[in-house]
Parts: structure tokens; C-alpha cells; sequence
């Protein structure tokens, strides 16, 4: 076996496809410029000299209508992938996902499910400023009708495409920008992903810090420099962002007490909110401080690097606000 | 009428018998529907369909069993024409569990499986990237089915139609657009709606081979519907119809309809697609007042029996609110 | 003065119209079926033969646009009004707000502002199914560089359509369709609105109950309810959703130490969250006990009217949570 | 370059100079941006023009100082072109606080108010309904101004395009839209995206007067542009413009440019928008080689003294972050 050492998430992500492509006929992927460009991302670079046209196929500059189009390929018996460049372009195709594809299993009651996936880059970082930075997992995740993942290892971006395909009901897949160059030694074999857990990155019992996505890493960095400072943070990657799994965080906040939630989209109405809404119905008793977030700053995304650096959640502010709450120097 | 118009009728006098059938359930359909409204036992947004029969009796009948149909929120005559039973239709309007989609859906979301009915959409527009990926789909898994999409006029100017256009014929799939211009979007006139109101010539910018039809002229339309049906099935890609029609009443049962003219109205009336039809078959001796009365009359009766099983039905209980808002896992 | 002595909301925001064309020329309404039909809830009728179809344009069904054009007036020098029927439809035209409205002052470092209004109606409970029931006012409210207002009232339903207009920035503002025949007696002059707080609509020590829009009535039919079985709940009235009044929802909880949102929005990741956040990060130590909400069920809004009424957030269910939290039979 | 290419320039030496001097900048300021793109002092997506000169040349000598020009994310040739000063544009992309937006926008959002540049637009698509809107905004205010709209091909298959083509022509606005077409989107060529591939023959379907032209051709565009131009102004309703370009470079810094065909590169390079009207200028007298030279020295000094200003400029403090988001209230 030659396969090399190392692996990425996007090498990780381009194996998930080339696995769904090969095992089943009604599986292709979709999007634009996913086939001779290789995926903007580089996602699906030679996808289509193996697989071919129809089945890697680049798309006109129309999101509505083959986000759409790929909703009735999916009512058709097909499986399709839809790869949307950006969140923000994600906004021109919403009425479909939403109006539509979120919809039409319970208005038809019953009769028609769509097993559509699509796939789409989130988030900020590369100083791409305000219409190719947001992070809008949110607004997906309040829509019920889909499910939303947010695979932040290489072995989530890996395992979850699978599983998405294998939904018999549209899923959402956000990977963010940032991550398609995260490298880490090939696993021997794919590891088999949970997506009914809520993962505990890192075990601790002095707060829980939650996060997903692109703040995974930068909050285990926050979480390393906290303990070396006597603080042992847990980190929770959510993982799946619709449905939320509710125990594993309840449970972590039974043991820690306090709990402080990584965000990279605005702060307000941000995903974050909805994890400490839960708390503070759920776990209230179990809380011995206030609850606390750390979000985007509430503006769109600048070019500038320090006015990126400072508009986003960082290792050095997660890590501020963790000692806040426990009133550490 | 005037005597030039009873040009002959070139169908099976049995398909012809069929089109002014399905025509004259769906006006007696609608026109129950108006009533029941009225009644309260209909509620939300209700649009009907009268005058414009010829429409779908025309084009549905042209396709083939497993061909696929995506609607609009005006698609009562379409279900029903595609093979729906009245009462369920009916049902599904007074919300009770026995309708297509378990009341769920409504007036404005008819759906069935059986007959590949993919509603009822009431974002205008929205069915139209739907067809084209239902087509999509059968192109890719070497099936030759037809995917055939109404739309209105009024939809012509939204983005997804230009979009599902250029998607279907540069793909060269087997969609049938039908544009069911009835020269009204709620009380916006076509003129004041498109720059380019001949939407033909539209479609031509995406070089879809497209046609503008006598809408009520249920035979024009089924003669249209037909050859069109048999190009896209060939393989050789979308085509497009203009469907020039129609609606008698107003756009929905909120509207006061104030935006036209009575005397227009009652121009477009002279050419209603049950006279029209019904007027030939009689000039050739293949349809007599009795039998129209009868065909009529069994009409009548077929919707009064929706309306009783609609009336019995049941309501879903409120326990199962969130069923089918996933698919549930098999066990 | 002859005057009709009632005024509903809907003629309050027509006469809101009336005012706002009448004192500024660069003023005007544009949408699908403002003029010849009168408005989809009849707000401009009459209008169009005030004041022409100019400034009571017409549009094609085109909602990305002509409120894209909407902004591209704004920065022209008028002041349009964007009415968009139902908030479903505004997922056509997403982009336009949140791409180019939302970003256009800051990309621009401080050159352009977007003195742009959209209107348009949103909620559940008139069985308009799944396509038109919405209420995805918690997604506006996500976006910096807009202003969200709900007129839950009649005075504000006049009162904010100026402000709006007076606003440099984007605003977009939520009509819930159930409050459009709301009637009342016609004030002998409109009040001066005050946007910079939420309302306190019913004083009371034991409770503060959140809402805004449409569940302002019902969450008053539930206080009213509640009075009767010894229970004073306060009743806040957020009116502006973004950004939201801190100070008036801090200050009651401090009061009566308990609160409980109403959102007609669906549960996971609603406005309501956002506010139970705030609580639970700034307002944690006033609480005695857990946060909760009333939202709307997490389904897709069915047409059946038992199902609809089930779905949604109404005064018995509102009571009943705040007796679960006051532990309370 | 043949013979028979060299066809009389017949526009005034002044201005055909000027047109060459402001091809010459935006061919320099482009290969300044590679390079430091390479060095790393632009950072994000940065899309050179390099090719498509003539295009914004040509179109913006046309316009009059008061037009609004909306364009896209390749839009560093029409902000030069326009008048904004070099090292404002270059300080922008080195996300200064004396660039154009005080470093917020970077190379895909150059706006100036000054001269009614509203954009840099990175959605695809995105500025076309910005246009429509500021020439309703004219129209309005009975201002005879026009709105000139830069998009690409690929732009054209969007909704957006749809709806605003509509909205202009239905609404006889003082638009002109400007298709640069350089068959490319990203890595996806014209033919692979439109069905329709004549550009011209989509604006018909608006009723808009449209014309192809050589947009490797300066003078061409020029006096295209000046004809659309005047006729917008004159208030008969919006114009179309398809240049026909092509861009030498690759899409953006990352894209490694594998999908066409290195000889087609080669063949539109041939075609040079400077050398074609350098040379033609040459042939008749109206240029010198060293005319050309010291106009190519004095663009390149622009673009060194544009860094310089770039590289000298100072951050905008983090405490400023939130500025701009919202309007700041007036004192
Ligand atoms: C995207 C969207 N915008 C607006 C509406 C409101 N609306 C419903 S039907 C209609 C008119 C549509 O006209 P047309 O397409 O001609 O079809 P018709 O009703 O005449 O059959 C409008 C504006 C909607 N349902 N969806
Ligand atoms: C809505 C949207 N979709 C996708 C993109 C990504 N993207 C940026 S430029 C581009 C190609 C556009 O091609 P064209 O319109 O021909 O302009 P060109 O780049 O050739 O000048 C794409 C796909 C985007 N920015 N916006
Ligand atoms: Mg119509
Ligand atoms: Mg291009």
C-alpha cells in the first residue's frame, strides 16, 4: 500500500466524493466550475476526467436554478451533490432550499423526500472581505426540514458526506475555508462517524467551551494556553448543527458548571445564542456563572488583516473570555 | 359564437369526448370550490382555474402516464385532469387527513406520487428549476419520460425562469415548459409586466423551439401539447408553449378584481374552451345536448361526492404536528 | 373634522404612506401589486391614484430585482419603500439586502449609505401553508448594517414607517399579517414613537414576558389570564429586533426575576434565543429561575387550521409555560 | 499584425492618446498587482484585467463625469480609467486607511464617491440591479444621466440579468449594460454556460438595442459606446453592449488556468488592444515609437509612485473596526 502519509481535509473531502461516485450509479456531483476547474476550493480536482461530464458537472453562474434543479434530480431517484461556491452565493439559491426543499416532504405528507446534499464553503480568514466571508450556519440550522453538518476534523469531513448521501432528507454540509489545507497522518482505515454525537475534542472539568466548524481549532489552541495556566477547559465540537444533540452538552455542563460558546458568525441571533438558550432552560441549576459567548464582531467582514484578525474569534480572546468567567487575572 | 369557428374537430371523437369531460369537471370543480369557500370549509389562498380548462385538459392529456407534472398554486384542474380523485383533492382543501397530503398541503399544495404530480408551488416560479431537474434525472438514468412545468405568464419575469431555461436547453433535457399566459399576475397586466410580452420569442433566447397556442382551443392546445411532447421525448431537447388563456374570475378569493375591464372580461367569455369544443362536436354530430347535459350531470356528481367525502373525513390528529417534517429512519 | 373615529393598522400605515409621499418627492413605493391592485393586504390602496404610478410603481414578479433597484435608488438619491409580499418571497431578494444593502456603507469605508425601506408581511395563521407562513424576522436580525423593526401596534405601525424613511441605513420592517385589520379608536393626533425603546405594554412584578409582532396580542390575552389566577406578568413589547433594547429587558428582569420569550419564529436558533442569551450572559444573577420560550412547533406551518393553531405559540400555551415556571399548577 | 488591420483611427490624436495612455495604466497597475500579489502585499482574490483593456477604456471615454459606473470584482481598470488616482486604488488593496475604502473593501470593492463609482461588486451578477436602480433614480428626477453596468458573460446567466434587462427596457431607463464577454467564467468557457452564446441575441428578448463589438478594438468600443451612449441619454430606454475580450491571465491568483488551450492565449494576443491601436497610430503618423515609450515610462512612474503611496499608508486602527457599519448619527 502506497497511499501517502499524510492526508487533508480536502484530499479527505475529494475521497468521500470519489467513494460515493464509484458505489453508486445514482450519486454525481454538481455545481459551478466543480469539473474542469477542479472545484473552486479544489474539492473535486480530477473527479471529472475520472467520472465524466454528467456526473461532475459544472453549472452555468445560476445557483437558484440548479439548486432547484438538483432538488427535482433528487425526486427524480437521483443522489445529488450540490456544491455552492460561498455561503453568501448560498443566499441566491435560499428560496429553493427553503421554499422548497425544506418543505416539500411535510406539504405533500409524505409522499415525496429529497435526498439532496449540498455543500458549501463558510467563513472568513482569507481577507476576502464582506460578500465572501460570512458564516450563515445559523440561518440554516433554524430551518426544520433540513440537517445541517459542520465537519471540523479531517475524519468528519470524511465520514459525514456518506452519511449525508445515505439521508433520505436534504442535508447541509458548511466546511470552512480555512480548513482545506488542515493536514494529519492518513488514518489506516476511515474511522466510522457519529453524527448523532456532539464530539468532546478535548476532556476538562473546569468549563465547557463549545464550538464547530473553523473555531474547533482555534478554541483547543485557547483551551492548550489555558491549561498551562491550571485551567482545564472541555471542548465540544457540536459536529451537527441541526439537530443539535442536547446531551452531551448538558452532560459536560453537569460536570464543569460553566459554559462558554465559540461562534464565528455575528453574535446576535448567532448559533451560539441558540446553545445558551438551551442551557439557560435546561441546564439553568447546573450553571454557577453566566453564560458567555464569543462571536464575530457585528459587522461585515473587512479586507484589512488586523481588521479581519480582530472582527473574528481568536485563540488569545477565547481564552480572555474564558478567564473572565472564572474570574482569573 | 360565429360559424367560421366551428372548424371540425380532427380527434377520436372518444379523446374529444374525454377533453370536454375533463374541461367541464374542472369548471364544475372550481365552482364548487368558489361555494365551499364561501362556506368557510375551504380557507387560505384558493385560485381557480376556470377558463383556462382547455389548458391543462389539453396538455395532460397529451402525455404519457409516467410523464412528470410540476404545477403551480392554480392546479386544481391539473390534479384532477392528471388522475386525482376529486374527493381527495377536495379533502385535502378542507384540511382533513384524507386529502392527498393528509391536509397538510391545501388548495395551493397538491401532490401525488402515484401520477408523478409534483404540485402545486406557490412561489411563482419555483417548480420551474424542479421540472428541469426531474428532467435531468430521466436524462441521466436513459429513461425518455417528459417533465412538463406550468407556469404563468407573470413568472416569465422571475429569475428562475431564465435560469431553467438556459439550464434545460443547454443540457438538452426533456422538459415541456408550459406558459399559461392569462395575461394577468394577480392585477399586474403583461404589459406592465414584461418588456418583450411575446413570450415565444423569450424562449428563443435560450433557443428553445417554442409556440404560442390558442388556449381555448382545447384541440389547438392538445395538437400543440402532442407534437411538442413527441420532440422532447425524441431526445431533442426542452420546447416551450405560450398558451394564450384566461381566468373568468378573479386571481384568488381575496382579490376585488378592479385592475380590468368587465367588457374584457366578457370578450374573453364569448370564447369560453366548453363552448368552443362543445359547439364543434355538435356542428359535426358528435355530441348532443343530451349527452352534454349528461356528461354534465355526472360532472355534478362526481364533485358533489368529493365534497361528501371530504365532509366525512377526518382530521389529522393534532399528536402527529411534526410527522414528515423528516422522513422517519426504517425500522 | 371628520375623521372615522377607528383606525385599523393597515390604514395606519397607508396614512403613514400618504404622509411620508406627500412631505418628500424623493419618496416612493415600489412592489408587486402596490398600485392598480391596491397592495396584497390592501396598505396602498387608494394610492396609486394620489400620487401615480411613478411613485406607486408596479413591479414584475422580480424580488431580487427590484430590490436591488430599490438600492440602487437609495444611492440615487430617493427614498424608496419596498413593499415585498410575504417574508417566503424575500428569500428571492436575499442577497440584494444582505450582499449588497446590508455591506455597501461599510465596503465603501463611510462613502454610501443605503437609505433604503423594505416592508413586508410576515407569520402564520390564516392557513396559507407552508410557502407563506413564515416568520424569519430572527434572520434579519442577524445582519449588521440593517435595523429590523415589528410595530406590534397601530401607533407604531404609523409611527415607524417615518422613522425608517429618516434612517440613513437599510431598515427592514415586519408586518404580521393577523395585524393588519387590528383596529382601535383613531388617537386625536399619532404619538410620537419612540424607536430607542422596546414598549413595556402591561406592567407586572412577577414575570417579564418577551415578545414582539404578532405575539404581542396573544401574550397579552395570556397575561390578562394569568392576572386572574394571581400571576402579574410584565409584558414586553421589543419592537425594534435589531438592535435590541438591553436596558428596558434587564431592567424588568431585575424586577421580577423570571423570563419567558414568545417568538412565532421556529424554536432552534429563534429571536428568542438571542434574548434568552443576553439574559443568560448579562442578566444571570437577577434570574430565580430557568429561561424559557414559546415558539412555534419546528415543522414546516401545515394548512390544516387544528395543525396551524397547534403550531403555533398561543395565549393558553404562553400561560401554561409561565405557570410551569413559577411552579404554578 | 497583418496589413490590413491597420485601419485609420478616426477619432482626435488628443483623445486617441488618451485612450492608449489609460490602456498602457491599467496594463501596468495590473502586472504591478501580480507582483505584489506574489509578494504577498495584496492579499484575497485579485483579478487582473490584462487583455480587456480596451473594453474599460473605450466604454468609460464615452461617459460623461456626472454617469455612475457600477462593475464587478475585475474592475481596477475602470476605477483608473475613471479617474480615481492610482495609489488610492493601490492603497486600498494593501488594505490601507488611505485606499479608496480605508482598507475595508480591498481589490473586489473599490467605490468613490467622487465620481460616482459604485463598485467592485464580488457576487456575480450583483451590480446589475444596482444600475437599474440609479437610472430609475435619474429617471425620476428628471436627470438625463447614464448608468453604465460592467458585467461578464457568465454574469449573464444569473436571474439578476434577467430580471434587471426586464426592468430597464419595461421601464425605459437610462442604462447601458456592458457584457464583457471574455468567454470565460472562472474555468468555465461561454459555450458550456449559455445555450444562447450571442449575448447580443439574450438582450433582444428585453427589446433592448444591443451591438457586438470587437472589444479588442479601443476605437471601436469608443465609438459604440459614445452611439449607446447618446441614444441612453436621449431617453430612448437602455442599450447593450457585448465586447468581445478575452483575458491573458488566469481567473484570479489561484486559479492555475488549466482549462483552455494555451494556443487560444496566444491567438488573442495577437489581437492586443495596445498593440492593435499603437501600431495603427504608428501607421499613421500619430505616434512615434518613442512617444509610445515615454506614455508607457510615465504609466509605469504612476504605478511606482502608486506603491510608494500604498506602501507609506498607515492601518486604520482595530478600535475603528465597527465604523461604517451603520450611518453615523449627524451632530
Ligand atoms: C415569488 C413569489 N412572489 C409573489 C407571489 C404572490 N403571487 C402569487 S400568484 C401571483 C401572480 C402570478 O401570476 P402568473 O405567474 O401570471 O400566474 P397566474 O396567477 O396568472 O396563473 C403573485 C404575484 C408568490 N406567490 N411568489
Ligand atoms: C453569485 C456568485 N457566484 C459565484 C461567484 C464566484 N465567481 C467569481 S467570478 C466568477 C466568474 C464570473 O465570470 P464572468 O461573469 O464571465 O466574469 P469574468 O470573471 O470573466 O470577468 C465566479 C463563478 C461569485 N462571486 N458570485
Ligand atoms: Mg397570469
Ligand atoms: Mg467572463
Amino acid at each position: 500500500m502506497n497511499a501517502p502519509a499524510r492526508v487533508s481535509y480536502r484530499e479527505a473531502l475529494r475521497e468521500a466524493h470519489r467513494e460515493a461516485l464509484r458505489c453508486d450509479a445514482r450519486v454525481f456531483l454538481m455545481g459551478e466550475d466543480v469539473g474542469r476547474y477542479g472545484g473552486s476550493y479544489a474539492v473535486s480536482k480530477g473527479l471529472l476526467a475520472e467520472f465524466g461530464p454528467e456526473r461532475v458537472r459544472d453549472t452555468p453562474l445560476s445557483e437558484l436554478g440548479f439548486v432547484g434543479a438538483a432538488i427535482g434530480a433528487a425526486l427524480g431517484g437521483m443522489r445529488p451533490i450540490v456544491e455552492i461556491m460561498t455561503v453568501n452565493f448560498s443566499l441566491l439559491a435560499l428560496d429553493q432550499i427553503v421554499n422548497t426543499a425544506a418543505t416539500l416532504r411535510h406539504m405533500s405528507g409524505g409522499q415525496f423526500s429529497v435526498p439532496l446534499v449540498v455543500r458549501m464553503a463558510t467563513g472568513a480568514g482569507r481577507q476576502l472581505a464582506a460578500q465572501h466571508s460570512h458564516s450563515l450556519e445559523v440561518w440554516y440550522a433554524h430551518i426544520p426540514g433540513i440537517k445541517v453538518l459542520a465537519p471540523a476534523t479531517i475524519e468528519d469531513a470524511h465520514g459525514m458526506l456518506a452519511l449525508a448521501l445515505a439521508d433520505p432528507d436534504p442535508v447541509v454540509m458548511f466546511e470552512h475555508a480555512l480548513l482545506y489545507n488542515l493536514e494529519a497522518a492518513r488514518p489506516s482505515t476511515w474511522p466510522r462517524v457519529d453524527i448523532a454525537r456532539a464530539a468532546i475534542r478535548r476532556p476538562g472539568t473546569d468549563i465547557s467551551l463549545v464550538c464547530y466548524g473553523g473555531t474547533l481549532w482555534k478554541t483547543l489552541e485557547a483551551a492548550t494556553a489555558l491549561s498551562a495556566e491550571g485551567i482545564e477547559a472541555e471542548v465540544i465540537d457540536l459536529r451537527v448543527l441541526r439537530p443539535l444533540d442536547d446531551e452531551t452538552l448538558f452532560d459536560s455542563v453537569r460536570r464543569t458548571h460553566r459554559a462558554l460558546v465559540v461562534d464565528e458568525g455575528w453574535k446576535t441571533c448567532s448559533l451560539a445564542a441558540e446553545v445558551m438558550a438551551r442551557l439557560g432552560e435546561q441546564a439553568f441549576y447546573d450553571l454557577d456563572a453566566p453564560l458567555a459567548r464569543v462571536c464575530s464582531a457585528e459587522v461585515p467582514i473587512p479586507y484589512a488583516k488586523q481588521l479581519e484578525d480582530a472582527a473574528l474569534p481568536q485563540p488569545a480572546t477565547i481564552a480572555a473570555a474564558v478567564k473572565r468567567l472564572l474570574g482569573r487575572p | 359564437m360565429d360559424e367560421s369557428s366551428l372548424t371540425p374537430v380532427p380527434l377520436a371523437p372518444e379523446l374529444s369526448l374525454q377533453l370536454l369531460r375533463d374541461m367541464v369537471r374542472i369548471r364544475r370543480f372550481e365552482e364548487a370550490c368558489a361555494d365551499l369557500y364561501g362556506q368557510g370549509k375551504i380557507r387560505g389562498f384558493l385560485h381557480l382555474y376556470v377558463g383556462e380548462e382547455a389548458v391543462a385538459a389539453g396538455v395532460l392529456h397529451a402525455l404519457a402516464a409516467d410523464d412528470a407534472i410540476v404545477a403551480t398554486y392554480r392546479e386544481h384542474g391539473h390534479a384532477l385532469v392528471r388522475g386525482m380523485p376529486a374527493g381527495v383533492i377536495m379533502a385535502e382543501m378542507f384540511g382533513k387527513r384524507e386529502g392527498c397530503c393528509r391536509g397538510r398541503g391545501g388548495s395551493m399544495h397538491l401532490f401525488d406520487a402515484g401520477t408523478r404530480f409534483y404540485g402545486g408551488n406557490a412561489i411563482v416560479g419555483g417548480g420551474l428549476p424542479l421540472a428541469v431537474g426531474l428532467a435531468l434525472a430521466d436524462k441521466m438514468q436513459g429513461r425518455s419520460r417528459v417533465s412538463a412545468c406550468f407556469f404563468g405568464e407573470g413568472a416569465a419575469a422571475e429569475g428562475a425562469f431564465h435560469e431553467s431555461l438556459n439550464l434545460a436547453a443547454l443540457w438538452r433535457l426533456p422538459v415541456l415548459f408550459c406558459c399559461e399566459n392569462n395575461r394577468y399576475a394577480m392585477g399586474t397586466a403583461l404589459e406592465r409586466a414584461h418588456a418583450e410580452t411575446d413570450m415565444a420569442h423569450k424562449a428563443a433566447a435560450y433557443r428553445i423551439g417554442a409556440e404560442r397556442v390558442d388556449g381555448m382551443d382545447v384541440v389547438a392546445v392538445y395538437e400543440a401539447a402532442t407534437n411538442a411532447a413527441a420532440a422532447v421525448r425524441a431526445g431533442s431537447g426542452p420546447r416551450f408553449l405560450e398558451l394564450l388563456t384566461y381566468r373568468y374570475r378573479a386571481h384568488s378569493m381575496f382579490d376585488p378584481d378592479l385592475y380590468r375591464d368587465k367588457a374584457e372580461i366578457e370578450r374573453w367569455k364569448q370564447r369560453g374552451p366548453i363552448h368552443n369544443l362543445s359547439n364543434r362536436l355538435k356542428a359535426q354530430q358528435q355530441l348532443t345536448e343530451e349527452a352534454f347535459l349528461a356528461l354534465d350531470a355526472q360532472a355534478l356528481s362526481e364533485v358533489a361526492q368529493a365534497v361528501t367525502f371530504a365532509e366525512r373525513g377526518t382530521l389529522e390528529p393534532v399528536a402527529d404536528l411534526l410527522k414528515d417534517t423528516y422522513t422517519e429512519p426504517v425500522a
